[in-house]
């Protein structure tokens, strides 16, 4: 059950990099596409969990005063595999991602958990927690790669999907609009968070009269 | 005696008559000129990309009041300023759906997400030209050649003065420069008319409604640095034009193409965006006036009298730091 | 004293482990890695210049090594070769010249029986984007087509970039390299 | 005016040009406050029920700064309570039922022989002539007035923060400024007193003013186009510089601004006077009123004041301290118009009141009346930046962002941005198309920084 | 290159190829220290400090360690650590030897280990093949450049703090929005050098 929890964390109360604002720099860049989103979001995923894991169980010996170094070095390396796996499997998406997949390593999400989670839970419930958490990262940059690809492109994964005479709102997919649109899922989520902090506060209320 | 109908406040008890919405309504008068201008020469295409900026602007903010907290100030019309100077910045050419999309833009983007006329950073009108050109570059080049009113011609797509300016220097020569200050050209519906925004910004700096600084900044520094950008072309010499008769040429071109008029009059003085003290503003005028020759001359971009004022509109905050001394001010923090 | 003997201990530890894993890693995936570089740079070059084979040339390559870099590691020319009834025709490997703002890499492909170019196509480029960067463009590319490389190629008979003349020369110069090159080994190339 | 000022302010409506005062009849009733000045308040020196002659002492002080109350009329002193003063506070107020007899309390009023000549007066010790004007309780006849002994002698405690900048403390007084001008334009009883002006009392008042401050120059700073040949030809012999001012130029008649434009001298703000560059500021009512007490002996019991706005029959008047607003008011025509503001002062910088019977006082330059459909209301609409205010701030401020800071509840930063020099002008929101109560965000904020200084 | 190409290359990295607006690196402390005028300018002071400084130990383990033993592909690797040991030392240096810029740059120093933009710059040195002194030149400029769209973006919203900005775009939501614009304003100088 905890384990479950420590899972779906990741997907609404911890979602990077909305509510976790970490991590920005891969989803402003990479998000050109579904694709590349999903891509950079799983690669980040893989070594979130797995360095989480890692940690986790290195927890007991890693004396507190390297600990930082010590992560950093897990890190890389798990990124370093990613790299070298990437440009032997999927080397396309290996150049379109480009130079944000060393900066995994930077990507302060990985670091982050591992000093704010890995260090002090068990292996499983860092690994629930990495992967959590990394999936919602995932998702983040595919559902804003969706966008910026449907409205920017007129496709999604490649394939055309608005009507035949659509002409694609390019400035979606430059760097402005990479701001603008997260900036905008960003409030969205917010208005979502408010009104369910409303509802349950209506909720409590309701149930206080009553009693 | 004491009355309970009698209203108690501290002073002041006079205002002025200036408010927000008459404020407005007088740039919109200020702007009649270069409308008409517009319509003489681009006829109804011109008008009706122009109607449906203000219309979709104004729909836009009604909905936004509705579906959000956001306080109902319609009728200060600023909605329907915005998206006047919108349509008025678009070529007539374009597909009915850019001055929609545009006036949305404005609205949305440029204002309301940041709550409304006051907060924003940056010209609303500005941000949404530019997402359109960046996002539809070939519609939003798409300016016809002006027929006047009457006259029975087609309109049909054409190069704007500025445009054969950067492919061939020669150009200088070709446009009559009469033509380029009544509007006699290719452009943006409202932007050629430079002598009818001149008259309308003249009556927006005597009513004391934009502080003049920033107009005549921004001429000054389009003429100083088109002259050092005349200097420095080659292109020139090789044309025969040598001398300081052939770099005031070209300064005077600057002056009456493009965007430069409707952006020293009307859009780099938009209020909110721009500075408050006086040096400030003179800073910014000159500031939009050089960026503007640079981006044309240099840059990737035909026009660079809009990008001049995003760029300017970032340097504000740090511009309304200049201030003038306070009078009476002996020593700081005095309380 | 021994606390920091820990630190040092524990941490050289990650660090051995790391490097193990991943001189592992990097040992598992240097072939997949050549290949998908090749597939994805050079391949379509590679069917940019060459024509009418029956037989793959990425499969069919050959690499032989040509020297050394400066840091004394050998390198090595990988050479595409286009066969015809198990016969090798032409030849198509990247070749190297200075342009405006750094070297640029031309795959070169040559027919072995009369020395003319089968075409010329840029892999690698640092030139001005609108200037020197038409090199890219096929008007540039293919006047070089059927160009005799019995010797040295000069301007003359290729169109010349107005504007970028010192990527022109690059090319040019990647060209004539190839030219030498191909004097060189022709026989490892051919067979 | 320099050009530096030309754009600065505002230009308010001219208000209707007064002619001379009209006396007012003395009321039934006398509401007599015992402060009518900054300063200390006077304890009564009468019981309610008390029989009181004209220029009676009703009230004094042990303080300086304090100006004597002396009884308007003759009549009884019906009650003693508290009223509210401009500022809102009460202040203990002596009410006369009056006579209607005028029966002065001494013979003939008379405290000290007349001096009437003006080389007697011009060689008079300041001395003796400030004890008359102590006598007579007269203040210096504008809002916010110090009693007139007080404003003429040099300050009591020296001005340390000057000090430190290196200014003066005390700078001789060099020159003397008798201000015929207004304010707020509409309320403009010193344009009225020009009108009919007694030339003799001009011309004693001055030299003595002239005499107690020790200025050498004296300037008569006159609305433009509007002063008789007769004050020309005054001032011409006793070498009196006549400037004109634009009336309408607001707030450049308030005392600095003017010292400003008529001397080039910077009034170092917040607390400095216009004493601190050596100058001294009368409001020429003051100085006609000093002359009637040196030539008549009398103390003074009137007080010229405008009555304005919305009325019947704008006009000014000569009434008795004392006087109710409402009597004023009435006289003037009544209000016409729905019931809006009755303001003491001008509708740029006076105060309104619910209260009819606030009375006349020694600081009552006049009564604003501002019909209902007259009002202006203020919005709570964010400042568009517009940069009018900043255009406008005599003082060189920038009150955008001051009213953004106080509103934002920055006080702190809102004093660092020079808060505490705004003069209250009220330009900035005059000209706020956005309507943004500035004075009040300013007022609020000093009050709060000024709250949180007296905790530490 | 010649002194104007250097200025080209200069203009280059500050403005046009803002390596925040336009590459988006560094994004998380730009949103993180840019609610004051103050804390921004210090946290610029320090990134063109620290970049500069891992520019160039890092161009230099990739010449004389990385190439000459054969081992590229542990750039990754390689950078960070070196980029984290320098800032340590940095920190401690500047303690003993400069208490006074430690104790106004001091609380961004850990900020900046985990700051896309200087393993960014470190990786773009070596991808573009600089020599050393270009190396150095772009390091400074893409710093400056950071620090500069950092320090206008400060302003602008010390502006907001002054504002009624609506709840739901409070904080990070209309700074994403406002850097957007500021993107968009910077398009403006697209052209201007040819890189
Ligand atoms: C206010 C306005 C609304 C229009 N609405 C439409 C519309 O909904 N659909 C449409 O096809 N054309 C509409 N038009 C006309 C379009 O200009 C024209 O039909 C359209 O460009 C046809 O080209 P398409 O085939 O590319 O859609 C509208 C024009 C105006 C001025
Ligand atoms: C910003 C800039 C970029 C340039 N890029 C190139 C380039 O990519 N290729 C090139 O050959 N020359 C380039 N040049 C050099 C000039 O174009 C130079 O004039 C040219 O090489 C001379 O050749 P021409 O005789 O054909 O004009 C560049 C110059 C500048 C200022
Ligand atoms: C001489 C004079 C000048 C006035 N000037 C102003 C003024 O400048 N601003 C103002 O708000 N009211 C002023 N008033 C008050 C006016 O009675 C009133 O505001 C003005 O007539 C506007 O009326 P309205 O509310 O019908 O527009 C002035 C009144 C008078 C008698
Ligand atoms: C709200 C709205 C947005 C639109 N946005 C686009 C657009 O982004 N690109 C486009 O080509 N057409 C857009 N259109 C127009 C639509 O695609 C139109 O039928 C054809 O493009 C006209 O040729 C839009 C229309 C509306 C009403
Ligand atoms: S309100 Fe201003 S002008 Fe009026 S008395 Fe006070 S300081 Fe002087
Ligand atoms: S800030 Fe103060 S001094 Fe300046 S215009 Fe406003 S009220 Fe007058
Ligand atoms: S006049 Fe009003 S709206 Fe304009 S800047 Fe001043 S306070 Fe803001
Ligand atoms: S603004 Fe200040 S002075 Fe006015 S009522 Fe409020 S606290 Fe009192
Ligand atoms: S992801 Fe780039 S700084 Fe955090």
């Amino acid at each position: 059950m905890s384990l479950m929890k420590e899972f779906t964390k990741g997907f609404w109360e911890l979602l990077p990099p909305f509510r976790l604002v970490l991590g920005l720099c891969p989803t402003l860049a990479v998000t050109t596409s579904a694709e590349n989103g999903l891509g950079m979001g799983l690669a980040t995923a893989f070594v979130l969990a797995c360095s989480n894991m890692l940690i986790s169980a290195l927890r007991k010996i890693i004396p507190s005063k390297v600990r930082i170094a010590a992560f950093i070095v897990v890190v890389a390396t798990f990124v370093v595999v990613v790299e070298l796996t990437m440009q032997a499997y999927f080397y396309a998406l290996y150049v379109k991602l480009g130079i944000f997949i060393p900066l995994i390593v930077v990507n302060c999400i990985p670091l982050g958990r591992a000093e704010a989670f890995a260090s002090s839970n068990g292996v499983l419930a860092s690994g629930a927690d990495g992967l959590g958490i990394g999936l919602g990262f995932a998702i983040s940059l595919f559902a804003l790669g969706t966008i910026r690809e449907i409205f920017g492109a007129g496709a999604f994964f490649g394939a055309h999907v608005m009507w035949s005479s659509y002409e694609p709102m390019g400035f979606l997919l430059k760097a402005p609009g990479a701001f603008v649109c997260l900036g905008l899922m960003l409030a969205a989520i917010n208005t979502i968070s408010a009104r369910q902090a409303k509802r349950k506060l209506e909720a409590a209320r309701l149930a206080a009269a009553q009693a | 005696m004491s009355s309970p109908l009698l209203t108690v406040s501290t002073s002041p008890h006079w205002l002025g008559r200036t408010t927000i919405r008459s404020m407005h309504l007088e740039f919109m008068l200020a702007l009649a000129p270069a409308l008409i201008t517009g319509f003489y020469y681009f006829g109804f295409p011109g008008l009706s990309v122009v109607l449906l900026t203000v219309a979709s602007a104004l729909v836009t903010e009604i909905i936004a009041v509705r579906v959000t907290s956001l306080p109902n100030r319609i009728h200060d019309l600023h909605a329907v300023l915005l998206g006047l100077l919108l349509g008025l910045i678009l070529p007539a050419g374009v597909p009915w759906w850019i001055p929609v999309v545009g006036g949305a833009l404005t609205i949305i983007l440029g204002k309301m997400v940041f709550g409304g006329l006051g907060n924003y950073p940056m010209n609303p009108v500005l941000v949404a030209w530019v997402a359109l050109s960046l996002s539809w570059p070939e519609h939003m080049n798409a300016y016809f050649a002006p027929v006047a009113l009457g006259s029975g011609g087609d309109f049909a797509v054409t190069e704007t003065p500025l445009m054969a300016l950067k492919n061939d220097i020669g150009s200088l020569e070709i446009f009559e420069l009469w033509d380029l200050w009544v509007g006699n050209a290719p452009g943006a519906i409202g932007a050629t008319g430079s002598l009818a925004l001149i008259a309308g910004g003249l009556y927006l700096i005597i009513r004391r409604l934009i502080p003049w600084q920033i107009p005549v900044g921004a001429l000054l520094g389009c003429v100083l640095m088109s002259l050092v950008a005349a200097y420095t072309d080659s292109r020139l010499l090789e044309m025969g034009m040598e001398g300081l008769a052939a770099n005031l040429k070209v300064a005077w071109f600057h002056l009456a193409t493009g965007g430069l008029m409707i952006t020293a009059f009307f859009l780099a003085p938009e209020p909110v965006s721009s500075p408050v003290t006086p040096w400030g503003a003179l800073i910014f005028g000159l500031g939009v006036g050089v960026m503007t020759v640079i981006v044309r001359t240099w840059g990737a971009w035909v026009d660079g009298a809009f990008y001049a004022v995003l760029l300017l509109n970032t340097l504000t905050p740090i511009l309304d730091r200049i201030r003038p001394k306070v009078l009476g001010k002996v020593i700081s923090g005095a309380v | 004293m021994k606390e920091i003997a820990k630190l040092v201990v524990v941490l050289a530890l990650i660090c051995g482990i790391s490097g193990f894993v991943l001189a592992y890693v990097k040992d598992l995936t240097a072939g997949p890695i050549e290949y998908a570089k090749i597939k994805n740079v050079k391949e379509p070059a590679v069917h940019s210049v060459l024509s009418g084979y029956d037989n793959d040339p990425i499969k069919d390559r050959v690499s032989f090594p040509v020297g050394n870099d400066k840091y004394g590691r050998p390198v090595s020319l990988v050479v595409f070769p286009a066969k015809k009834d198990g016969k090798t025709y032409a030849v198509a490997f990247e070749a190297s010249g200075v342009g405006y703002k750094g070297p640029i890499g031309v795959m070169v492909g040559v027919d072995v029986n009369d020395n003319k170019l089968t075409g010329i196509s840029v892999v690698s480029h640092s030139e001005t984007p609108g200037l020197g960067a038409r090199i890219l463009e096929s008007g540039f590319t293919e006047p070089f087509r059927g160009q005799d490389l019995s010797k040295d190629l000069t301007k003359d008979n290729i169109q010349a970039l107005s504007g970028a003349t010192l990527s022109t020369n690059g090319v040019v110069a990647a060209v004539n390299a190839a030219r030498e090159t191909l004097a060189k080994y022709r026989d490892k190339m051919v067979n | 005016m320099s050009i530096a000022t030309w754009f600065k302010g505002v230009r308010l409506p001219r208000g209707t040009a007064f002619g001379p005062p009209t006396p007012l009849p003395p009321p039934e009733r006398l509401y007599l406050p015992l402060r009518q000045h900054r300063g200390s308040v006077c304890q009564a020196k009468v019981e309610p029920g008390q029989q009181v002659g004209m220029g009676q002492l009703l009230g004094s002080s042990e303080e300086f700064d304090s100006a004597v109350v002396l009884s308007p009329v003759s009549g009884t002193v019906e009650a003693i309570r508290d009223f509210a003063d401009p500022a809102g506070q009460p202040v203990p107020t002596i009410v006369i039922l009056n006579d209607g007899q005028d029966i002065w309390a001494t013979p003939e009023g008379e405290v000290r022989p007349p001096l009437s000549d003006p080389d007697e007066v011009a060689k008079a010790r300041p001395t003796r002539l400030l004890r008359r004007i102590r006598e007579a309780g007269l203040v210096r006849a504008a809002s916010h007035g110090l009693p007139l002994h007080v404003d003429l002698s040099p300050p009591m405690a020296p001005r340390s923060y000057l000090f430190m900048t290196g200014i003066p403390v005390v700078r001789p007084t060099d020159t003397l400024v008798i201000r015929a001008l207004d304010h707020d334009p509409p309320v403009c009883p010193n344009q009225a007193a020009l009108a009919g002006l007694n030339l003799t009392e001009l011309d004693l008042g001055v030299t003595a003013l002239k005499r107690i401050s020790g200025a050498e120059k004296v300037i008569l700073a006159v609305p433009s186009g509007q002063v008789a040949n007769e004050v020309m030809a005054l001032a011409r012999l006793r070498e009196w510089e006549v400037s004109s001012q634009s009336t309408t130029h607001f707030p450049y008649c308030t005392d600095n601004l003017l010292v400003m434009s008529l001397t080039g001298r910077e009034v170092p703000t917040p607390y400095g006077e216009p004493r601190d560059v050596g100058v001294v500021v009368e409001p020429l009512v003051t100085a006609l009123e000093v002359g009637r007490v040196l030539i008549s002996a009398k103390p003074n019991l009137e007080r010229v004041f405008a009555v304005a706005g919305d009325v019947a029959k704008p006009q000014a008047y000569l009434a008795r301290l004392g006087t109710p607003i409402a009597e004023a008011i009435k006289a003037a025509g009544g209000a016409v118009g729905g019931s809006g503001k009755i303001i003491v002062g001008g509708p740029m910088m006076g105060f309104a009141h619910f209260d009819t019977l606030t009375p006349i006082t020694k600081e009552t330059e006049g009564v604003f009346v501002q019909a209902a459909e007259h009002l202006r209301r203020y919005d709570d609409h964010p400042c568009i930046h517009c940069g009018r205010c900043v255009a406008s701030c005599p003082v060189n401020l920038v009150p955008s962002e001051l009213s953004k800071l106080c509103e934002f509840q920055r006080f702190e930063d809102a004093a660092e941005a020079d808060l505490f020099h705004c003069i209250e002008c009220g330009v900035c929101a005059y000209v706020c198309p956005a309507r943004r109560p500035m004075v009040h965000y300013f007022r609020h904020g000093k009050s709060e920084v000024l709250a949180r200084r007296m905790e530490e | 290159m010649s002194f104007g190409d250097y200025m080209l290359f200069i203009v280059g990295a500050v403005l046009v190829n803002n390596i925040l607006l336009a590459q988006f690196l560094g994004n998380c402390p730009f949103l993180g220290v840019s609610k004051r005028m103050d804390t921004a300018t210090g946290m610029s002071m320090a990134v063109v400090f620290v970049i500069t400084l891992a520019g160039a130990c890092t161009w230099l383990v990739q010449y004389y360690v990385l190439i000459p033993f054969n081992i590229e592909y542990l750039q990754t690797i390689f950078f960070i650590l070196v980029i984290a040991s320098l800032v340590q030392l940095v920190e401690i240096i500047m303690q003993k030897t400069v208490p006074g810029l430690y104790r106004a740059l001091g609380i961004y120093l850990p900020l900046i280990t985990t700051n896309c933009a200087v393993l960014g710059v470190a990786i773009i040195n070596i991808q573009k093949e600089f020599d050393f002194v270009q190396m150095l030149v772009f390091s400074f400029a893409s710093a400056v450049g950071y620090g500069l769209a950092l320090c206008l973006f400060a302003g602008i919203r010390e502006r907001f703090a002054l504002a009624r900005i609506p709840k739901v775009f409070e904080g990070t939501a209309l700074g994403l929005v406002t850097a957007g614009f500021m993107s968009l304003a910077f398009s403006g100088f697209a052209g201007l050098v040819g890189h």
